[in-house]
């Protein structure tokens, strides 16, 4: 579906020339949902608006099925704009419209359907985002959130192909977040949409995408599988970036080693299970079989789109000799364990 | 003051006159300046159809216009406006001069309007595929619309006392009223009816834009 | 049915049209009256013929106009009046009491500018290459003993800053209007047999066409003598 | 600090009357950090601008350190004001100031500094929200989090007793979000800043709110300590708000039911538990204690603002009488139990 | 064509002129169409200061002044004229009048770009304690700055044309000629060198109006 080669994007900055993407390459394939994360003024929606040209890059190839985007004419440019949705970070409404005109404007725009068939689609969007009651107002009158929704419900209206989203989800609360992902996967799945979007919830990567890339100063800094980069992240910008509920709570290691109970005697690990094993009793087969006393400090057990994981902080003390038996049962049961005791000592130090 | 002297029946034929030469050159003035404005706009640097050129050789034009003494257009106009609407006289005559002296006017009033548009809507049109024409037709006019009908009043009131000049051809109207009668024969009291009727009719204008601004104003 | 369409400035002519257009009528010439404000329009919508004819040239005018047109289609057929030129002041009584680098306000437009200066030069206060050139500028001044400045403004203007300047040279016109008399407010005042008659002016090809011969006879009759002296009583003066 | 009573507010909408806030009374006290949270368009932007006045209630008092600012003249509420930062959800920065010339603006306003105190103060919060690069930039030359943090740095400036945030971290990603949080809590905590934050992130009302408000269709559906209304949420909006990642995932309970494993024989139970519990080997100690097979599927162990807490759903199997067992040994050990058993057969039933 | 009758003097006194009458009355005309078009902006409906009452005057007192014929005004306003300035003649004499004339229309422009400013930066200025005065200067007006400078534009090519009524009293200057000299002496080529001037004049002001515009815009 996509395919980025080369990629590069400067900026003048008073004279000088600040580059705001460098070296992309990238690949999406068709029915994907992919993800781009990265920190604040990393070049992420800088990409994404190279993707339908809103952004002339510096130089390098956008393919787009197959073709060359950056060398299409005006009408070719066009047409695939009008397979394509763009959702923005600022939603860019059209302020002298109401609610419904602009959900029927890039319908009106494409000039393919007939009055009725327009109100259908647009009363029919109005329902999948939840705007029913507000048709009739102009933007100025809309919440934040209920701005974003038009947004959403405008990049949806004429059935596109590829679907970006500049923080699609970010002035909407959880549930509705929710609500509209499900929506997203819902088309992604009937209808093979090809979604990349941006976004700063990983909870909203977590939920429905199968590939992310992390850019970082304007560069892929890591790619791959969600399940893969979220569990294990290489780069310590994805690492800061996935850690905000799953990594080790500094506070946390502070106060343990404050009360001094972590001793010689006891490890503090993470544990990383994926797939099947989440829902075996591991845990507690485990401690049936040990005398060690397992503490679960920190941790999550939920799901990456498909895939069920855990990723626990736990504390393990007893005698030296169960200790060791409990890392071979941690070992046999396939799951991955990380030693965290140094990390502690560290602090502990500090 | 004796308002008796005032012949009632010319200031009725000068209103009459003002209304129709306003009238029928902002109906042109705006059928013209529109578009003249549009490209101008467009035209010019980082906008949607960016063309040195022509905006250089647009630019000229409507400046030059603008640079002619009113009074030296409606003279050099002459044979166009004959040949335009086969006088160059009276009301049907002045016509022609108002809306070549008015247009480039408003369409720089448009220019700096369309300017004044958010980028981003222009930006979410071209991402949804929309052609040049439909992102001004149906983007850009609409979210321009309060300030366009502010310029349009402007311009309105900007012709009205224009027309004031059209005496030179003989074409009438309030102003050259106002002017023959109040300045030339000293006769104040048609110079205060008719500037009366004039600031009258101007207020209506002012009224009647305002309105039709606050109306359509959506932010 | 003739129908005549002729230009006029509005005072008098436009008036002294209106008032023979009933008799007119009864001889069966139909009278148009365009007014203009401009005095260049008249005539060359004349020579155009986009009108039949005009009424509001000067001979001087009329031949510097031919001059610089470089036709003769306009032919003068009567003289109609004279709105003799005067010289007003607001703090001299005479020419003579004039100070040492006096300021004088003349018309601005070619017909009335040179006629003032002709005007000034005949009353002996400066001198001029040719006396007898009608558009003669403020550069035609050959001597100017009295080191007088002139500042040139619309005619109509002159009454209203009258009381800014030490002497204005006004239209008759313009200073009835403004209420002053040109017979007792006036420091000087053109003689009678002045050249600048206003004319009824055709186009050649139209010179001798009845309704305008109707329309001369009428514009000569005594009816239009009286109506002259007793309505603008002294201002504007018969010509014929 | 914040005394709200009987606060409402209407708009009008094409000639219609339509409410935005209905019924308001809140208490917030100097020093605290107070999060509003609420669907999109419930009322919680409107709210915070009847803090400042920004939006002048239809009825009702709002009272700030005891005094009706309702009732105030234009220079007392500019003094007011003066004291008040405001973070806006669509940043407002101004479109013709560099981004330092936009940090200055308040100091400018307030007129109280020198220009080299000015300088200083601006150099210290581009250090605070990380803007070093940037200071010469116009916003349009910003990306969107970029933009933001301006807006905060613009709020703190003139040190204000009370800060507005309007989902101050909604283009952040969650390591700035963790940053910008910190500096807040800091400032907080050393200069008793009162904080009133809207968001959507439930992860930052956990991290340093100590009340929250939920909102909902214009009236205050639920208030209270974070911890309480987070682990027991009340009102259904705050359940399905605060759901996100602790709740039922009804997929996964699908799954199970498909799957067939969840018999006769097994408990699906909520376990939550706040405090000095957390840190108990409980878990262990009990599946010790017992035959039966206790598996996680699902759930948090993490802590909100300085409580720790856990919340899981397990699944708890074996024989009858060892399942009562284990009810009874969570119940010894303080930790609030509640049974899905029902809501498992309905979805299996459906 | 015979350009060597042409008296370059009367052109370099002419071009003078204007230049003077057209940067005076445009400073002034800043000076005074400014705060009006503010104080009209924000006493309008829905804004900072919203005064039905006084806006309702302020605007009655524009549309009156430009409804009037400029014949008229120049007229008119002699008495006011010779007050202010000692002479109602010449140069001079012709300022007063072109301030006047073009002052409200300058408001208008004013008023009109004011209007397009977004209005989230008001509120965030008021959020920020800042007094309705601060808000207009170091807010709105800076922010507003390339729509200002684009009306500023307009205004003073208006002021061009403007100027060459000044004939009328005497003010002199480049259209002044065109119409004496170029129109009324049929000097046809005293006509195209001042016509040309003007054109040339014209498009500095534009090109240094378009220039400033650009350079200060930021979005
Ligand atoms: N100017 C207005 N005119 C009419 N209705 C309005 C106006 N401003 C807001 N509303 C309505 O009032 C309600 C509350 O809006 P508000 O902005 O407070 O919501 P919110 O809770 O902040 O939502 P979000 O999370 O989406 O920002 C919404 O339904 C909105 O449509
Ligand atoms: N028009 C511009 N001129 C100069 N620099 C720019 C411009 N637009 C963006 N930048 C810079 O390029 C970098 C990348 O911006 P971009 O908007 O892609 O970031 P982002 O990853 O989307 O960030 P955020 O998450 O905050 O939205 C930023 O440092 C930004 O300041
Ligand atoms: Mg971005
Ligand atoms: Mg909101």
């Amino acid at each position: 579906m996509i395919e980025i080669a080369q990629l590069e994007k400067d900026y003048q900055v008073q004279g000088r020339t600040v580059s705001a993407l460098r070296n992309i390459n990238l690949h999406i394939a068709q029915g994907e949902i992919f993800g781009i994360i990265g920190r604040s003024g990393a070049g992420k929606s800088t990409l994404l608006r190279a993707l339908n040209l809103l952004e002339r890059p510096t130089s390098g190839v956008v393919k787009i099925e197959g073709e060359d985007i950056t060398q299409f004419s005006a009408v070719q440019l066009q047409a695939l704009r009008q397979r394509t949705g763009m959702v923005f970070q600022h939603f860019n409404l059209l302020s002298a419209k109401t609610v419904a005109q602009n959900i029927a404007f890039p319908l009106k725009l494409a000039g393919k359907m007939t009055v009725a068939q327009r109100t259908a689609r647009v009363t029919e969007l109005f329902e999948l985002v939840g705007l029913n009651e507000h048709a009739d107002k102009y933007p100025a009158q809309l919440s934040g959130g209920q701005k974003q929704r038009v947004g959403i419900a405008r990049a949806l209206a004429n059935y596109p192909h590829l679907l970006l989203c500049d923080e699609a989800t970010s002035a909407l609360d959880p549930e509705t977040t929710q609500s509209i992902l499900r929506l997203l996967l819902d088309i992604n799945q009937k209808l093979g949409l090809t979604i990349v979007l941006i976004t700063h919830e990983m909870q909203v990567i977590r939920s429905i995408c199968d590939r992310v890339a992390v850019i970082d100063g304007g560069e892929i800094v890591e790619s791959g599988n969600v399940v893969e980069v979220f569990l294990h992240p290489r780069h310590t910008v994805t690492q800061s970036l996935v850690a905000e509920n799953q990594a080790l709570d500094l506070n946390l290691l502070q106060e343990l080693a404050q009360r001094g109970r972590t001793s010689e005697h006891s490890y503090l690990l993470r544990l990383t299970y994926v797939g099947t094993a989440t829902h075996e009793p591991i845990l507690s087969r485990i401690t049936a079989q040990t005398q060690a006393d397992i503490t679960i400090l920190q941790g999550v057990i939920a799901r990456i789109k498909n895939t069920p994981y855990g990723q626990l902080i736990v504390e393990v003390s007893g005698e030296e000799a169960e200790l060791d038996k409990v890392l071979q049962l941690f070992g046999q049961a396939d799951i991955r364990v990380d030693v965290l005791n140094d990390l502690l000592k560290q602090t502990w130090g500090a | 003051m004796d308002f008796s002297v005032i012949e009632w029946e010319d200031i009725w034929q000068a209103s009459f006159d003002t209304l129709t030469m306003t009238g029928a050159s902002l109906v042109l003035t705006i059928l013209l300046g529109l578009p003249l404005g549009v490209l101008l706009f467009l035209t010019s640097k980082k906008q949607l159809l960016e063309q040195r050129g022509i905006y250089a050789l647009l630019s000229f034009i409507v400046n030059m216009l603008r640079s002619v003494p009113f009074i030296i257009l409606l003279i050099v106009l002459i044979p166009f406006t004959l040949f335009l609407v086969g006088t160059s006289l009276g009301v049907a005559g002045t016509i022609p001069p108002l809306v070549i002296g008015t247009t480039p006017f408003f369409a720089r009033l448009v220019e700096n309007v369309l300017r004044d548009v958010d980028k981003g809507i222009i930006e979410a049109c071209q991402a949804m595929g929309a052609t040049t024409s439909q992102i001004i037709v149906r983007a850009l006019l609409p979210e321009a619309l309060p300030g366009l009908l502010a310029a349009t009043t402007v311009t309105t009131i900007a012709l009205v006392s224009y027309s004031a000049m059209s005496g030179v051809i003989g074409g009438g109207g309030l102003g050259d009223l106002a002017l023959r009668f109040g300045y030339q024969r000293f006769q104040t009291e048609v110079m205060i009816v008719t500037v009366a009727i004039l600031v009258i009719l101007v207020q209506l204008i002012q009224w009647l834009g305002d309105v039709l601004v606050a109306h359509f104003t959506r932010k | 049915q003739d129908t005549l369409t002729i230009a006029a400035n509005p005072v008098p002519h436009a008036e002294i049209l209106e008032f023979v257009k009933p008799q007119l009528a009864k001889q069966g010439v139909v009278l148009k009256i365009k007014v203009f404000t401009d005095y260049i329009q008249p005539a060359v919508q004349v020579n155009e013929k986009h009108l039949d004819g005009n009424y509001y040239l000067t001979q001087p005018y009329l031949n510097e106009f031919k001059k610089s047109h470089k036709n003769d289609l306009q032919v003068p057929l009567v003289k109609v009046h004279v709105e003799p030129f005067a010289g007003y002041s607001t703090k001299y009584k005479k020419l003579s009491d004039l100070p040492n680098g006096a300021t004088i306000a003349i018309p601005n437009d070619p017909a009335n500018s040179g006629r003032a200066l002709i005007l000034l030069a005949k009353q002996g206060v400066l001198k001029l290459k040719d006396i007898n050139n009608i558009s003669a500028t403020k550069k035609d001044i050959i001597e100017n003993p009295k080191n007088l400045k002139f500042k040139e403004l619309e005619a109509a203007t002159l009454p209203r800053i009258l009381g800014q300047v030490d002497l204005a040279l006004i239209n008759t016109n313009y200073a009835i209007e403004a209420k002053l008399n040109p017979l007792k407010d006036s420091l000087f005042i053109e003689d009678a047999n002045s050249p600048y008659a206003n004319l009824l002016v055709a186009r050649d090809d139209n010179k001798n066409s009845p309704a305008f011969k109707k329309l001369a006879a009428a514009l000569n009759s005594p009816e239009v003598r009286k109506f002259i002296q007793e309505r603008y009583k002294g201002a504007v003066v018969p010509a014929f």
